[in-house]
């Protein structure tokens, strides 16, 4: 059974949301406090959605040094799965784990409501069920996700098809397609060898039917199918 | 002439700052331990064709009172630099 | 009564000596001070004089209300907790249950919009954790002047961004409110937050002191000098001296109130802690007083002991700080050990302040001093009642007896896009996309429809809520807008599948001297307690907020109700706009074309006057009853209610989609039109009881048995669709046809055409 | 030695500045059109113990390196002024 770290900083609030999407997909899920040090060998970490330190200063910006931090840098050093929603995205390119970052909305205002939402790639551990090119609707609710990056790296992004999900044109009436004012309508982005995933969007918020929908459990469903490689080589 | 302003737009003293207390913990937790009392506001800037440096602090001021600070929550510092 | 004189207490050096001026300027009249002297057979300090001033302030002892409130049903077999407690409780099935409670915080929110509507929020999260439950909705009621004056429009931006930012920080989902503009509360704002919590009913805790000996703590933020005198500022009009006193405002911190909300549930949980209590309005004072008055015991506290934001703070600010986030807590002398290690583990700081006496004493020790004795229980309840004139204004007669002087301005085809324009009945999306509803995962039904629904995880059942309160009908005539504002909310509940359960109250009125407000206010009430009678919706607590007047005048009363209700089966819920093309349209309720206080009149004709619409609870109760049937019959798609802007509003509402539909739906119906009842009056009367519904054609055999067993009239009118189509009402011969995208654009860009000028 | 040290940490050049956009059309709004090229940031300020004033320009420095400010989005400046 994979086994799933899902990380508690102070002033996360998405952790429940996470550790059920995952068990409800035939995960073991575990919460991992932000002062521990070790993953106690799990296969695949989240950093779920929340305020972290209230996202003062900026956001994700201090939680990235909690103690936590270096094992979920070594995990992902590893190769194996690292995912951050919303707060957790945030936290992963504050601590380099992903490129750019994320600044205030365009709008400046908090969002929250249902985007319209296209997989990109699906040679992640987490997009792995999903169909590339699939646009599926998805709840957002930040105040701090205008993916920003220097015109290289966003080049660099798309040249490498590191972009995993992306804003676009659905069937939403009277709402715009992109909800922050991300550069080239940015949503989620991984790292090159496609095993840390960060996204703005809320998949654990929609892992039943009765929310509306259950797009976003295949998030969790691809986590499932992940296996661990057999031989992790270090280059 | 034309002013770059500088302003500092600070939480009133004696008013609960979040935000100066989490970083103040986080540069502990940094190993920063000599940074104290901190604060964390806003700083805004803006170029201002004026007169003369005082008919630009003036303007500035005026700015202040009526929209860059909150004049319940927060103080305001200007900086008049010619540019 | 015994005469003993009190305990002494001594002044704290540099405190001045009590005067008649001091005693004014703490807002105690001669008789409450005749009554002091009397308790304490000495001159009060001047540390106890701010104790009285805070507890016997309006906001904390009800001193004009309490013999009124008294009226209210409080009972029935699903109340666990009924008033008198930080929130309200009732009973759930599977051994769950549902806390909850409304609080205004008008005040704050008028001086400083965005912090005031924080720390309300902050607040009325706290009173729902500190009963041992956890947060699962918070709502919002609001009331704003005019968005053409650009003061109002700053208000209503930096209190939607204060809910918001507060709620969304702590991760608890808002699933509804609502939001009125009417020219009385400009420069009277009223903010009011409600908070939903569960709970395992055996976890139940209620914040009450006993246990001789044992060890008062505090914990969370810091005390400094903030909102001393809150509730005493809460207790009067706003005016330019109270604008120029601006109490240092309490700044909201929703990172500490999420760790205090973790360490509190794990507090009570784990068994720990024998009490706890929000430290609110009169901060430790009152937290402090009324714990030990309910478990009848005395306290000591040694202010000293408190720890400060600010050094050299005076026992009489530490008393009376409102500083936010922070908790008293009642704890066994051999457990201060796991309470530090929890809150540790919260990142927060547990602090030994006082304990609980034998004495039956209030007392405060400052550095060895005591600077504070007075007797517990007549402190918290000696305050004197007063029972106030209540006598119906002329001018208020006058204006329910009228009637529009001039003609319509529009046709009754253009009065649909105006009315659907009027920030008042318009979406609200640009409020509840900036507040996070669906964290929690939870959210079955979220802001945009009559009520939010939940699910509770691993149980079958959801809680549907809302908060209503039809202003205009009050102001018009308190009792039947009392009657209304309990049956609106419960209209709203039961249109989504659930049975109203009971209610929670925020009475926001003028001031209560003026017989003519006490008279709205006594009328109000009335009104409310006689609906919750007939729906079985017990009254489990609330909060009142006086003195909402200003220069420019006083509030319309707004007694604003917060309604629970019961789905057994969750997936039942039923939405509230139409969903697909085919389905048969109806009208259930009796359309009388009742125009007096209606949108309609005041819009389109100029007239904000008239009888509101009669509340025939009989009536409203059978819908209720209807309502909850046909969704447990799974025989509805969609129900809307008939509120403002009447039934054509209703089926525009249902036809042109919900805030994040694909598409329109349209709609064709045909009304038919007695000859007695004009077109508008058809159109825009604003009639209690109705709802528009709209089903699969095979259900409607069903419906139409349950609404004859209900005793509820049921006409099939129409058909949903085309998809992006027109919306046709046909009423007796003539046809008025809207485009539905015109109409959509109208009540979705109402508010954001306005924020953006 | 104790030092007051003010940072400003603004965004960095060239990236869409909402908020600078929004103070600069409110300011104009209400009739201060002569201010142009806003830009809204953050100030942060602390006290600082250290040797001399290069020493806690330097400490000052590594704090804004590692936490204050954000190398991807940010710029910041530093003044230190003696206590
Ligand atoms: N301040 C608010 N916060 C959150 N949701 C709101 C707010 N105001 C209105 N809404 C939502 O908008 C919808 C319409 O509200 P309202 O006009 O009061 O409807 P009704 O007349 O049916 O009570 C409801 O779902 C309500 O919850
Ligand atoms: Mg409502």
């Amino acid at each position: 059974m994979t086994r799933v770290a899902v990380i508690r900083f102070p002033g996360s609030n998405c952790e429940p949301d996470a550790y059920r999407a995952v068990e409800r997909e035939g995960g073991s899920a575990f919460y991992v406090f932000h002062r521990e040090t070790d993953l106690r060998d799990a296969d695949a970490v989240i950093l779920p959605g929340g305020f972290s330190y209230g996202d003062y200063l900026r956001s994700g910006a201090i939680a990235r040094f909690s103690p936590i931090m270096a094992a979920v840098e070594r995990h992902a050093a590893d190769g194996k799965p690292v995912a951050g929603f919303c707060n957790g995205f945030q936290i992963l390119c504050e601590s380099g784990l992903l490129p750019g970052g994320l600044m205030r909305n365009a709008t400046l205002k908090y969002v929250s409501r249902p985007v319209d939402c296209r997989i990109e790639r699906t040679d992640t551990p987490f997009t792995s069920a999903y169909r590339t090119g699939e646009v599926i609707r998805i709840p957002v609710g930040h105040g701090d996700g205008r993916y920003t990056a220097s015109d290289e790296v966003l080049d660099h992004l798309e040249n490498r098809g590191l972009v995993v999900i992306r804003y676009v044109e659905g069937g939403l009436l009277d709402a715009p397609a992109n909800p922050n004012g991300s550069a080239r309508n940015i949503a989620g982005i991984s790292n090159p060898e496609g095993n840390v995933v960060g996204m703005m969007p809320h998949p654990e918020r929609l892992a039943h039917d009765l929310l509306g929908s259950n797009a976003g459990t295949r998030v969790f469903a691809s986590l499932m199918r992940w296996k661990r490689p057999a031989l992790v080589t270090n280059s | 002439m034309t002013f770059r302003i500088h302003v500092r737009v600070m939480p009133r003293r004696g008013l609960l700052d979040p935000q100066g207390q989490a970083v103040e913990g986080a540069l502990k937790a940094l190993k920063f331990p000599d940074a104290t009392n901190v604060h964390v506001g806003r700083a805004i800037e803006f170029d201002l064709v004026a007169a003369d440096q005082s008919a630009a602090a003036t303007a500035a001021r005026a700015m202040c009172a009526k929209l860059l600070a909150n004049p319940v929550t927060e103080d305001y510092e200007i900086e008049v630099e010619p540019k | 009564m015994s005469k003993a004189t009190a305990p002494v207490a001594q002044p704290f050096p540099g405190e001045p000596p009590v005067t008649p001026a001091l005693v004014r300027e703490h807002k105690l009249n001669d008789r409450e001070y005749a009554e002091i002297l009397d308790m304490l057979g000495r001159t009060p300090t001047l540390t106890e004089l701010g104790v009285f001033s805070a507890l016997w302030s309006e906001h904390c002892s009800y001193k004009h209300t309490r013999p009124v409130l008294k009226t209210f049903p409080t009972e029935g077999p699903q109340v666990l907790q009924g008033p008198g407690e930080n929130a309200g409780v009732l009973r759930l099935p599977d051994g769950w249950a549902v806390a909850f409670k409304i609080e205004s915080h008008n005040h704050p929110s008028a001086v400083e919009p965005y912090q005031g509507a924080a720390t309300g929020v902050g607040g009325i999260l706290r009173d729902v954790f500190t009963m041992g439950a956890r947060p699962v909705a918070v709502l919002n009621s609001l009331r704003f002047g005019p968005l053409d004056d650009a003061r109002n429009r700053y208000l209503f931006g930096g209190v939607v961004k204060g809910v918001g930012d507060y709620g969304n920080c702590v991760g608890v989902p808002t699933l509804g409110g609502e939001v009125t503009f009417a020219p009385g509360y400009s420069g009277n704002p009223l903010v009011n937050a409600m908070c939903v919590g569960i709970l395992r009913a055996d976890d139940l805790i209620t914040a009450r002191a006993h246990g001789v000996g044992n060890i008062l703590m505090s914990v969370g933020a810091r005390t400094g000098r903030d909102g001393i005198h809150g509730a005493s500022f809460a207790s009067e009009d706003l005016s330019a001296e109270s604008e120029a006193r601006r109490p240092q405002v309490q700044v909201g911190d929703p990172f500490t109130e999420k760790l205090l909300l973790e360490a509190s549930l794990e507090l009570i949980t784990s068994g720990t802690i024998v009490a706890i209590q929000d430290m609110g309005a009169a901060g430790l004072t009152s937290s402090s007083a009324e714990m030990a008055a309910r478990g009848g015991v005395g306290v000591e506290l040694d202010t000293s002991r408190v720890p400060l934001r600010e050094a050299g703070m005076t026992p009489y600010e530490i008393l009376l700080s409102e500083s936010q986030e922070r908790m008293l807590l009642v704890v066994e002398p051999h457990r201060i050990g796991e309470v530090e290690a929890i809150c540790a583990k919260w990142e927060l700081a547990g602090t030994v302040i006082g304990r609980v006496t034998d004495d039956g004493l209030f007392r405060v020790i400052h550095e060895g001093r005591t600077v504070v004795a007075i007797p517990g229980e007549r402190l918290v309840n000696g305050v004197p009642m007063y029972y106030p004139d209540a006598i119906e204004s002329p001018e208020a007669v006058a204006r329910r007896a009228g009637t529009p002087a001039i003609a319509a301005r529009v046709d009754a085809g253009a009065a649909l896009p105006l009315l659907l324009d009027d920030p008042t009945i318009a979406s609200k999306r640009w409020v509840y996309d900036q507040y996070d509803s669906t964290v929690q995962a939870n959210t079955v039904l979220g802001p945009g429809g009559d009520a939010g629904v939940i699910a509770v995880d691993g149980s079958r059942f959801g809680i549907a809520v809302s908060v209503d309160c039809p202003n205009r009908y009050v102001a018009l005539d308190p009792y039947e807008g009392g009657k209304m504002t309990v049956a609106e909310a419960a209209r709203n509940v039961a249109c989504t599948g659930a049975v109203p359960l009971g209610i929670t109250n925020c009475l926001n009125f003028g001031n209560p001297d003026k017989p003519d407000m006490f008279f709205q206010f006594k009328e109000a009430v009335r009104g409310m307690g006689d609906a919750c009678r007939a729906f079985d919706t017990p009254v489990t607590g609330g909060n009142v907020s006086l003195y909402n007047e200003s220069p420019t005048g006083a509030i319309d009363p707004t007694p604003t109700v917060g309604m629970v209700g019961l789905l057994d089966d969750v997936t039942t819920r039923v939405p509230s706009a139409f969903q697909q093309p085919g389905d048969l349209v109806a009208v259930v309720g009796t359309t009388r074309g009742h125009l007096g206080g209606s949108m309609y009149w005041w819009l389109v004709r100029d007239f904000l006057g008239g009888p509101p619409p009669p509340c025939d609870l009989d009536a409203e109760r059978c819908l209720q009853r209807f309502l909850v049937a046909a969704s447990r019959g799974r025989l509805l798609r969609s129900a809307h209610d008939c509120a403002d802007g009447g039934l054509a509003v209703a089926l525009a509402e249902a036809a042109i989609g919900g805030p994040y539909a694909n598409a329109t739906m349209g709609a064709g119906v045909h009304l038919a039109r007695p000859d007695n009842i004009g077109i508008d009056a058809m159109l825009y009367g604003e009639d209690g009881a109705r709802a528009v519904l709209s089903f699969d054609p095979g259900s409607v055999d069903g419906l139409r048995a349950l609404a004859a067993e209900h005793g509820v009239p049921f006409a099939v009118v129409g058909n949903v669709g085309p998809a992006n189509g027109e919306l046709r009402i046909t009423v007796g011969t003539e046809v008025l046809t809207w485009a539905t995208a015109d109409l959509r654009q109208a009540y979705f860009d109402a508010i954001p055409r306005r924020m953006a000028a």
